[in-house]
């Protein structure tokens, strides 16, 4: 039997397994602007992100290989992260001593600009705090799924993929 | 006595019939699974068999050794659905009084 | 425990392991004779365990009354000393018309004849013993207490047992291929598990008698067919809601009981054939529910869980051929019972037993005699439900 | 515990009503079912075993298990879940066996009306809907059955996006999928729509195929077509633990049904046995309703559903535990706790790495097989494949089976995806068409093309595992379905 990839043992992946998977943007690219991010290392039927991507950024030969974004073209639109099913794409953008992550946002209560929510890593754990600095709301989302950029630490830039609303039911 | 976990792992909800009574059966030599049916009436409630039998397959795979494809699957006659006899009767349900 | 090892040799081979070749093995065992059943499948899994469970005595000839009285002191008698579900819940015929009751009134004569106790009843005392009836169309009621049913499931198998514990041997999964004869003398068979030598053999294979004694070469014109007989069974409700085989000719032939576990079981004269096709019908399921809830309009809340189909191995006159069969040596025939082989069974095998130990019987086997479709002396047809 | 606000759904309820159980006013909404109003109340236990007197609870929720019966308005064994409330109605408990009035009409018999069409579809889900969609385009005129009264079968409880390309809907939500495709349905004059009928059975009839339904549990109807397609999708499996029948132990499907079709919380802790697709997606979806997901536990050592959905609820926080089991569920009338156990190489519980959850509610999600059961009545050969989930019926290229004129599609034909369902409802639909000769040859073309589509969204690991248990139901080609 073959090695069992320790990511699916697991349910999430590692910044550093990833980046065995994909490449890292550059320092000075996460700088220039927002850039497209999958987190999608497993080789499964689906092309969205692909077929919306406005300047061809993503290459994926076939529907089950793995989205690979060629971060140059990548204009950081968000479209992919709007329509992935998967929830699988972010983005990420580095600002000063911050970062900015973009992510989808499918649970109730959708926070406002400039709200502060909780962030959490890949497995739920609070991390700290952050101040939303951007909403796109399911109705204007491509994808029918709202997105969420929040500005984090910049050391948290890589550990960030969800947050918590106050006011939502599991509020501590 | 000790109570054997297996008296409270039911396999047939319809009719109340546990793993340990089929593999009771099994051990006393019954691998036929038209006669585990007969003798347990295990598959014969309400809901045909739907939920059990593929179960009933897999404990005989497992007891016996066969593979699941050599095991036939029973025979599943009308009605696949339980249907009233008023019903089939041809009482039409709306112009109907209650 | 039923094997599947195939003895080297038996005296007595019985092909067909249901409720008749069991009680045949039983009765030839009890009486230490040296028996194997061979069976295609396993106990019962042919007619035996898709009947309708029923045990009456209620026919309108004086052989079919003799034997089945006979039959049921011997359900009663093994049911005890077995400890198998008999109950004597009784048989009742609705008669709709006065033709019916003149009919009935005739075939009572014949049963009280031989101590039977039916007796026409008025239908409100009908609706008294199954207060669910619709008694509105009835004028009278054909009622013999002592009728009854058992499970086709625990009295085989309890018949078994016995029947090993007199030394049978009942050999299961096992399909007799063809018969060893060398000048006109049965010498064996050869199965799939190998080859049994045998001089007696008894074909008590029913609906697929014909084709038994084609293997035996049997010349002598026996007709049974096998035809398509549906049953249903709804879901459980109260135990003894429905106690007595309740029967309707005006109803679609319909009979209909409840059985120990609550559901309503039964079937109706809907009937093809010949076939060996088993698959039910809509038009049976049609047919069973309209005549079921003319009976028992209660029942038209009920769901019914399945139909199923057996044989119905059946002869011109729906009586079977028992006997032997004088063109090969030694072979007998115990076939061809037209829905009755359950219930007539234990009854049956003490006459086949008697026939092949002592060469005669004081039950009216000559009643069954196999050659009669050959001479052309069809009996009265006897009583058929369904 | 209905749910009021929901971040995708949106639930609209029917006029007030009170129904009583064991003489208890309780608050239901026209157009729920009783199991569904009941639960809603906190009930949970609806009846206790014939034989050893076990509570018993709602289970599938959708007509097939029999363990939510009760009695209404005096009649007994009305399966609970899917017959709709009604102002005033009475709903007791069932005490084992019950008795039948005694005063009751007979019914008069009465010819069952008879539709005809080419082509008759049965279920409504995704891969009917499509079969429907395009055999009706290919020119048939199609009768489409299914037990439910919304049409869209498993995808109005999907609160999720489907994968696969956008012209295969990838991106969309189930229930949005469903709404689609209920509405290009709608718009074809050709197709004809039976809802809340079930077929109980297939008959040939001379030429044709006689599908013999019942409405609304109550009136028999007929319909006739020289083809037919089967696509009645699949149901949920089981699995032998300890007190596994317990109230408050649900399939997946079953959580799905009163959360996202019914707005009706199923528990407030959850533990989920499986980490299938299924089990994934339901986690994620109670979390969406706003119900605490303890964990989540998988006997095999990795996650069996695709890697994102497994993400997508860890960041949420909830541990999956593979190589786990659950042993048993504990309670006295419902479940109050449940309690799981490391495996070992063997499959074996590991003694003393136990865990107990207090959990309300434990969520099956350990596999679906497929419905074959019409498949099997009509005599369709049938065959044991792991890889597609279990019994199946073998089938040709177009999906016809060895009983000429039937053909299958979807998850009735191997457990797969909304997608492959779809593709394959595709080809079932146009080849019936076909079949009933009603459909002209340059139709064949769309056959081919979505045969290359599915051979596209299979071609990756997931597909590959499909593939194999597809050629072991793969008829050889050249049967006389080139018609």
């Amino acid at each position: 039997m073959p090695e069992i990839l320790e990511y699916l043992k697991r349910g999430y992946i590692t910044p550093e397994e990833l980046f065995e998977i994909i490449p890292k943007p550059s320092e000075e690219r996460l700088r220039a602007r927002p850039v497209a991010i999958p987190e999608c290392p497993q080789e499964i039927p689906c092309a969205p992100c692909r077929e919306v991507c406005p300047t061809g950024a993503i290459s994926m030969l076939t529907p089950n290989d793995i989205p690979i974004v060629d971060y140059e073209k990548c204009v950081g639109c968000s479209l992919c992260v709007q329509i992935c099913p998967g929830l699988a794409f972010f983005m990420v953008h580095y600002v000063g001593d911050k970062a900015r992550i973009t992510m989808p946002h499918e649970l109730l209560p959708v926070p406002k600009r400039g709200d502060e929510v909780v962030l959490l890593n890949r497995v739920g754990e609070p991390v700290g705090k952050g101040k939303v600095t951007l909403i796109i709301p399911r109705e204007k989302s491509m994808g029918d799924t709202a997105v969420v950029t929040v500005e984090v630490p910049i050391e948290l830039a890589w550990e960030v993929r969800a947050i918590r609303v106050p006011g939502g039911d599991d509020d501590d | 006595m000790t109570e054997d976990p297996r008296e409270k792992i039911i396999i047939c909800r319809c009719n109340d019939v546990t793993l340990k009574e089929i593999e009771d059966l099994i051990d006393g030599g019954i691998i036929d699974i038209e006669e585990i049916k007969r003798l347990l009436r295990v598959g014969m409630g309400p809901c045909q068999g739907r939920t059990c039998l593929p179960l009933v397959i897999g404990i005989l795979a497992r007891k016996t050794g066969q593979k699941p494809d050599e095991i036939p699957l029973p025979a599943t006659r009308v009605p696949v659905r339980p249907v009233m006899m008023g019903v089939l009767a041809g009482e039409m349900g709306d112009d109907d009084e209650e | 425990m039923p094997t599947r090892e195939l003895p080297k040799k038996s005296e007595i081979t019985i092909i067909g392991g249901g409720i008749v070749g069991v009680t045949i093995a039983h009765e030839l065992a009890k009486r230490g004779e040296e028996v194997t059943v061979i069976e295609k499948r396993f106990i019962g899994s042919g007619s035996t365990f898709r009947c309708g469970t029923g045990i009456r005595q209620q026919f309108n000839d004086e052989a079919n009354v003799q034997v089945m009285k006979r039959s049921v002191e011997l359900w009663k008698k093994y049911s005890e000393e077995y400890g198998f579900p008999f109950q004597q819940t009784g048989y009742l015929f609705l008669l709709y018309d006065d033709d019916e009751v003149e009919t009935f009134k005739r075939n009572i004569a014949i049963q009280n004849k031989f101590g039977v106790p039916t007796r026409l009843i008025t239908p409100e005392e009908a609706k008294e013993i199954v207060p669910l009836l619709d008694i509105s169309e009835v004028v009278a009621a054909s009622w013999n207490p002592t009728d009854g049913k058992a499970s086709p499931f625990h009295s085989t198998a309890k018949f078994a047992l016995h029947a090993e514990e007199f030394g049978a041997k009942l050999v299961e999964y096992t399909e007799v291929k063809d018969f060893i004869i060398e000048n006109g003398e049965i010498k064996g068979l050869k199965t799939s598990r190998g080859t049994i030598k045998t001089g007696i053999v008894v074909n008590a294979t029913n609906a697929w008698a014909k084709l038994t004694n084609a293997m035996a070469g049997i010349r002598t014109k026996i007709p049974i067919e096998p035809y398509k007989h549906q049953a249903v069974i709804t879901q459980p409700i109260k135990k003894g809601s429905v106690k007595p085989m309740v029967i309707s000719f005006r109803y679609g032939h319909a009979y209909l009981t409840q059985t120990a576990h609550g559901g309503i079981i039964g079937g109706v004269g809907y009937e093809e054939g010949p076939t060996y096709d088993l698959n039910p019908t809509y038009e049976f399921l049609r047919e069973v529910s309209y005549y079921f809830t003319k009976i028992i309009p209660a029942l038209r809340e009920l769901l019914i869980l399945r139909t199923w189909a057996g044989y119905y191995a059946k002869t011109p006159d729906s009586n079977p051929a028992i006997g032997k069969i004088e063109e090969l040596s030694d072979y007998y025939i115990a076939a061809g019972f037209s829905g009755h082989g359950f219930m007539m069974a234990p009854a049956v095998a003490e006459m086949v037993a008697d026939l092949i130990t002592k060469g005669r019987t004081d039950l009216p086997a000559w009643w069954y005699d196999p050659y009669r479709f050959e001479r052309g002396e069809l009996r009265g047809k006897a009583l058929q439900m369904g | 515990m209905r749910i009021t606000e929901h971040p995708v759904l949106q639930f609209r309820r029917g006029r007030k009503v009170t129904i009583y159980f064991e003489g208890q006013p309780i608050e239901a909404y026209e157009g729920e079912t009783i199991a569904m109003a009941l639960h809603a109340a906190g009930i949970r236990v609806l009846s206790h075993s014939g034989e050893k007197h076990r509570p018993r609870g709602l289970f599938c929720a959708i007509g097939k298990c029999s363990s939510c019966l009760v009695k209404v308005n005096g009649i007994p064994n009305v399966r609970s879940c899917i017959t709709l409330v009604e102002d005033g109605m009475r709903i007791d408990m069932q005490r084992g066996k019950e008795t039948l009035p005694r005063t009751v009409k007979p019914p008069e018999w009465g010819d069952a009306p008879r539709y005809k069409a080419d082509v008759v579809v049965i279920g409504g889900g995704p891969a009917g809907l499509m079969a429907a969609i395009h055999a009706a385009d290919a020119g048939a005129r199609v009768i489409l059955i299914d037990e439910q009264p919304k049409l869209g079968g498993q995808l109005v409880k999907q609160t999720h996006k489907f994968f696969g390309k956008r012209e295969q809907f990838a991106g969309v939500r189930g229930v949005e999928i469903a709404r689609i495709l209920t509405e290009e349905v709608k718009k074809r004059e050709k197709i004809q729509v039976f809802t809340e009928t079930s077929a109980v059975g297939i008959f040939q009839d001379g030429d044709e195929k006689l599908v013999v339904g019942v409405r609304k549990n109550r009136e028999l109807l007929e319909f006739a077509g020289k083809t037919l397609v089967v696509a009645t999708g699949a149901m949920e499996k089981m699995i032998p633990f300890e007190n596994n029948d317990l109230p408050g132990i649900y399939g997946a499907g079953a959580i799905q049904t009163l959360m996202n079709t019914y707005g009706v919380k199923p528990g407030d802790r959850i533990l989920i046995v499986g980490a299938g697709n299924v089990g994934l997606i339901l986690a994620y979806q109670l979390i969406q309703a706003g119900v605490e997901v303890k964990a989540i536990v998988e006997a095999m050592p990795k996650v069996g559903g695709y890697f994102v959905h497994a993400a997508k609820v860890r960041r949420l926080g909830i541990p999956i535990l593979t190589r786990h089991t659950i042993l048993r569920a504990e309670g006295k009338e419902r479940v109050e706790k449940a309690v799981v156990a490391q495996l070992d190489e063997n499959w074996g519980p590991i003694p003393g790495t136990e865990k107990v959850f207090e959990v309300d509610t434990i969520a099956l999600a350990v596999g679906l097989r497929p419905s074959i059961e019409l498949l099997h009545q009509a005599g369709c050969q049938i065959k044991y494949v792991r890889e597609l989930g279990g019994h199946v019926a073998l089938r040709d290229e177009r999906m016809e089976t060895t009983v000429q004129g039937i053909f299958v599609a979807g998850d009735s034909a191997g457990i797969e995806e909304a997608t492959t369902a779809m593709l394959e409802g595709k080809i079932a639909g146009i080849a019936a068409a076909l079949k009933a000769g009603v459909a002209s040859p340059k139709w064949l073309k769309e056959i081919e093309k979505a045969q290359h589509d599915l051979e596209e969204f299979r071609s990756g690991p997931f597909g590959k595992h499909v593939i194999e248990g597809i050629k072991k139901a793969l008829l050889p080609a050249g049967g006389d379905s080139n018609a």
